[in-house]
């Protein structure tokens, strides 16, 4: 009955992942620092579209460092298909939890991966359905997880 | 190595306090309202917390009314001055932007039953003006409600001087002086306080007691209706034990003042010192009016749950205005009403010490507190882009 | 000797509740509201708490919500309950005629805002009566408010059938189990109960602390604001150690139960036994419903007070409903409730026995009750009258 | 802060001329059973009318007991006159105080000195202005005491 459990205090205490990558092939950052959160990922994409590197900058509490590192680890050597398919409740699941009103961290985290892999769509010129990424928009976000 | 550095949220339970609370947690249990010799003595011990009390804050036994902590005495407070005003057609009522909680929700409660509530502005130093108080006041105000020191930033009050001008212009006056009991001097009759709120675990008493004054005259609503106790205000059989410890710690205390304030302001003075050398930081509230003990700094592109977190790792108890501590999306009302932004705000630290801690705590305070800054700054994107020119330093 | 014998009024506190409290008052100081691991802890002493108490009770823990006492209990659930049915224009309160001063002093207080209060009879026997309860049930019935046990003739009601009444006619049910926790059996669930109030000294936990218990989907009304605690429900730093005791008391009272009746029974049998000898004595309340400990009776042509006086000089503590011991003029209203005489009522005693009582203690009782009561009706007028036929004997 | 004072506890515990007196010469009842106090009062007088024996019975709380108590102690030996001018205040004073919701218990103990000294007179045929007695009415006693 700790705050936070033993999973989200190593993945805060001990980030995977953290840093930047100077050549990324996507970079996404979503929430923003009025707020108290703001998560940038970087991707490193090979020619088959599998995530070879990952790493994360954030600017928020304990459960938005842990879950972009969870997130991070859930993605790496993933495709970046498979990366949009991450939900926020697989990272909470990973994490064993998160108390409820931290909720909003782990749709931060899939956020972010979604909007470097955007960013990287974008760079790359490859098609997508904007419906797909509709519901990025902040001021939705955060009405999103019922702040 | 432990370190408690937040005194402001709660203390320790002082030998002192255990030792007066102890006999009636074992063999003098009497209920104070039962007629034998046994239960009387439970009442006579009420009586003498009573008139310790009273003479902590230079008020009448009579005057002082045992609560379960701040929050009820503030609510009381607050009703009464409010229903007393009603009576005679006032319904304003006059506090400032950064009261706590226990204020500021039931002027809002007031506020939806028809009263008008004016917040005074705390300027960047958070401190109130009297001239701005003195034009808020109007016919019809029925309540000043300032409190002594703030519980965030610790910035103290003008109160004498409110009290003089509300007892001029007959309205009455609450303070909360929960963060200043046992801290600062606080004289009800030469700073012509109406109404004063005290909390026992902000200075060494357990949690769960508290005191009103209610100057003779002020007539009290109930906001526990039953028994007779308290003069018939408060209702419920009262926590003899937690009063007894209220009175002895606060005694205690007083006595000590003078003491304690001279072993913790060197304290203090280094953990600014030493923090303020962390680039980008910020000291939050004027530090010429203040309660000893409190610290309240932003430091730039970083989040101050996370920096909790990290403190507590190293052993550090500490708080922050940060709107994740707190559950909600703003951070503390209390910083925001100094004008600091947001973003700022969110990277805020309280240290809050006490004649309990030690130099040799604040050595390793002030070695671990920027060690902590500088590694979420390496990750946080804010520091990034303020570092790159993105973003335009707002401290 | 000495020989407690009033523990309807408090009781001592036990080893158990002040083990429990100590690490609390100690070491563990920590602010439940505090992010780091040592105020965390405290946030999980008040969560096992809760789940000890729920676990009492048969509820769900988030539904207990820590107060001060019964009273604000108390208090907090009547008032609750008619915020809500004026919501639905529904302003009708249903209780008893020998309610706690917590129930009818705050039903009195919203008869005066609007509300209209029916207070059912409690008739000869002190128990009320389900058809009448029936009868009383409007279409705009917004409470129905029945004790579990008197305080002081021990009378249990029917709190199982009032329940399911009220569930049938979908009137929120407010229990006051104050007398009876921690010494009969509560199932709010199989006694569909809405809301319940409960108090840690009388039960051996210390005196200031208490829960209410209410129901998911009923929406208390804060008597007290301020911090987010309980939910939002109850403002105010939390009385950790306070709680942790009554929790550990509860438990074992509630493991104990069986036990320290079957220790109490024959006690409190012989009570009755020999002091219904004493001529023109009458025991008051039915003795078929009834919590275990308590014994109440009067004494023609004495008045309670002078005999507690006496008593106590015997190292005896007991109470009584005499008008002196109050000081107010009318005798207890629960006496007269039961239709007893003003000239009688004035004469009687409570013994309310624990189960840290002796069979010793009992005989001193036994021999010293009827001793005094002998010396006051000598030096008694109206005994004198009585005895010389010119007043009629009215028991 | 007891309760009651040392003295008031004992004329409690030890009240002095409790009893009756069989050929009293005035006897004064005052009080009643339903407001949870009686006493009664009787007066032995001699031809210089002194008051050579007293005697009390009361129904009521500890300060019934000791007020009348009192009252009888500070009579005994004086003239029926200077017993009429015995007041509640000079039976509180004597106890050295009672509780502010006491206070009407010495305001009966002066009581029935004045009602056994009225039956006195009256026996005897003495002459006095009825309305030296004229605030004896039960139910004006207790509105004076501020019930
Ligand atoms: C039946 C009943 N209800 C409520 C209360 C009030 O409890 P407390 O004095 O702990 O507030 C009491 C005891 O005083 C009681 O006996
Ligand atoms: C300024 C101030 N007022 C009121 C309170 C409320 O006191 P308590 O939590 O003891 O009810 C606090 C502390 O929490 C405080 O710091």
């Amino acid at each position: 009955m700790a705050l936070y459990s033993d999973k989200v205090m190593d993945h805060f205490r001990n980030p995977r992942n953290v840093g930047q990558i100077e050549d990324a092939d996507g970079v996404g950052e979503v929430g923003n620092a009025k707020c108290g959160d703001i998560m940038r990922m970087y991707l490193k994409v090979d020619e088959n579209q599998v995530i070879t590197d990952v790493k994360f900058n954030t600017f928020g509490c304990g459960s938005a460092i842990a879950t972009s590192s969870m997130a991070t680890e859930l993605i790496k050597g993933k495709t970046v298909q498979e990366a949009l398919e991450l939900s926020n409740k697989a990272v909470v699941e990973a994490l064993d939890g998160l108390p409820a009103h931290k909720l909003h961290c782990s749709v931060l985290a899939e956020q972010a991966v979604r909007a470097a892999v955007k960013d990287y769509y974008d760079r790359n010129g490859i098609a997508y359905d904007p419906e797909d990424f509709k519901d990025m928009d902040e001021d939705e976000l955060h009405e999103h997880v019922g702040h | 190595m432990f370190v408690y550095a937040d005194n402001a949220a709660t203390t320790c339970v002082s030998k002192t306090a255990l030792d007066a609370m102890l006999p009636f947690l074992t063999t003098g249990y009497g209920n104070p309202s039962s007629l034998y010799s046994f239960g009387q003595k439970a009442q006579e011990a009420l009586q003498e917390a009573r008139v310790t009390i009273a003479r902590c804050l230079n008020a009448e036994p009579r005057d002082i009314y045992f609560t379960s902590g701040g929050s009820e005495a503030d609510n009381q407070a607050i009703v009464s001055a409010a229903r007393l005003g009603a009576r005679k057609g006032k319904k304003h009522l006059i506090s400032t932007k950064f009261e706590h909680h226990a204020v500021l929700h039931t002027l809002s409660r007031l506020e939806k039953e028809g009263f008008e509530v004016t917040l005074l502005d705390v300027h960047e130093d958070g401190v109130v003006r009297l001239e701005e108080l003195e034009a808020a006041i109007r016919e019809d105000t029925a309540l000043v409600s300032v409190m002594f020191a703030n519980n965030e930033i610790g910035t103290v009050q003008p109160i004498a001087e409110i009290g003089a001008l509300c007892r001029e212009k007959k309205i009455p006056f609450h303070c909360d002086a929960v963060q200043a009991a046992g801290h600062m001097p606080i004289d009800v009759k030469a700073m012509n306080i109406d109404l004063l709120a005290i909390s026992g675990h902000k200075f060494h008493a357990p949690k769960g007691v508290g005191a009103l004054y209610a100057r003779k005259g002020i007539v009290l609503t109930n906001l526990i209706e039953g028994g007779a106790q308290e003069r018939g205000k408060r209702a419920g059989t009262e926590n003899v034990a937690g009063i007894a410890a209220m009175a002895a710690a606060l005694q205690e205390s007083c006595e000590h003042m003078e003491e304690n304030t001279a072993k913790i302001l060197p304290m203090r003075d280094r953990l600014f010192e030493e923090l303020s050398k962390i680039p980008h930081s910020k000291i939050n509230g004027s530090l010429e009016h203040h309660v000893p003990g409190t610290v309240n700094m932003c430091f730039e592109g970083i989040e101050g749950e996370s920096m909790l977190l990290l403190l507590d790792d190293a052993g550090i108890c500490a708080s922050s205005g940060s709107a994740c501590t707190s559950g909600s999306l703003d951070p503390s009302h209390v910083l925001l009403s100094l004008g600091i932004p947001h973003e700022v705000a969110h990277g805020s630290l309280r240290l809050s010490i006490g004649e309990y801690n030690t130099m040799e705590e604040i050595e390793h305070i002030v070695k671990t507190v920027p060690a902590v800054v500088n590694y979420l700054r390496g990750m946080s994107p804010v520091w990034d882009e303020l570092e790159k020119g993105q973003r335009k330093h707002l401290i």
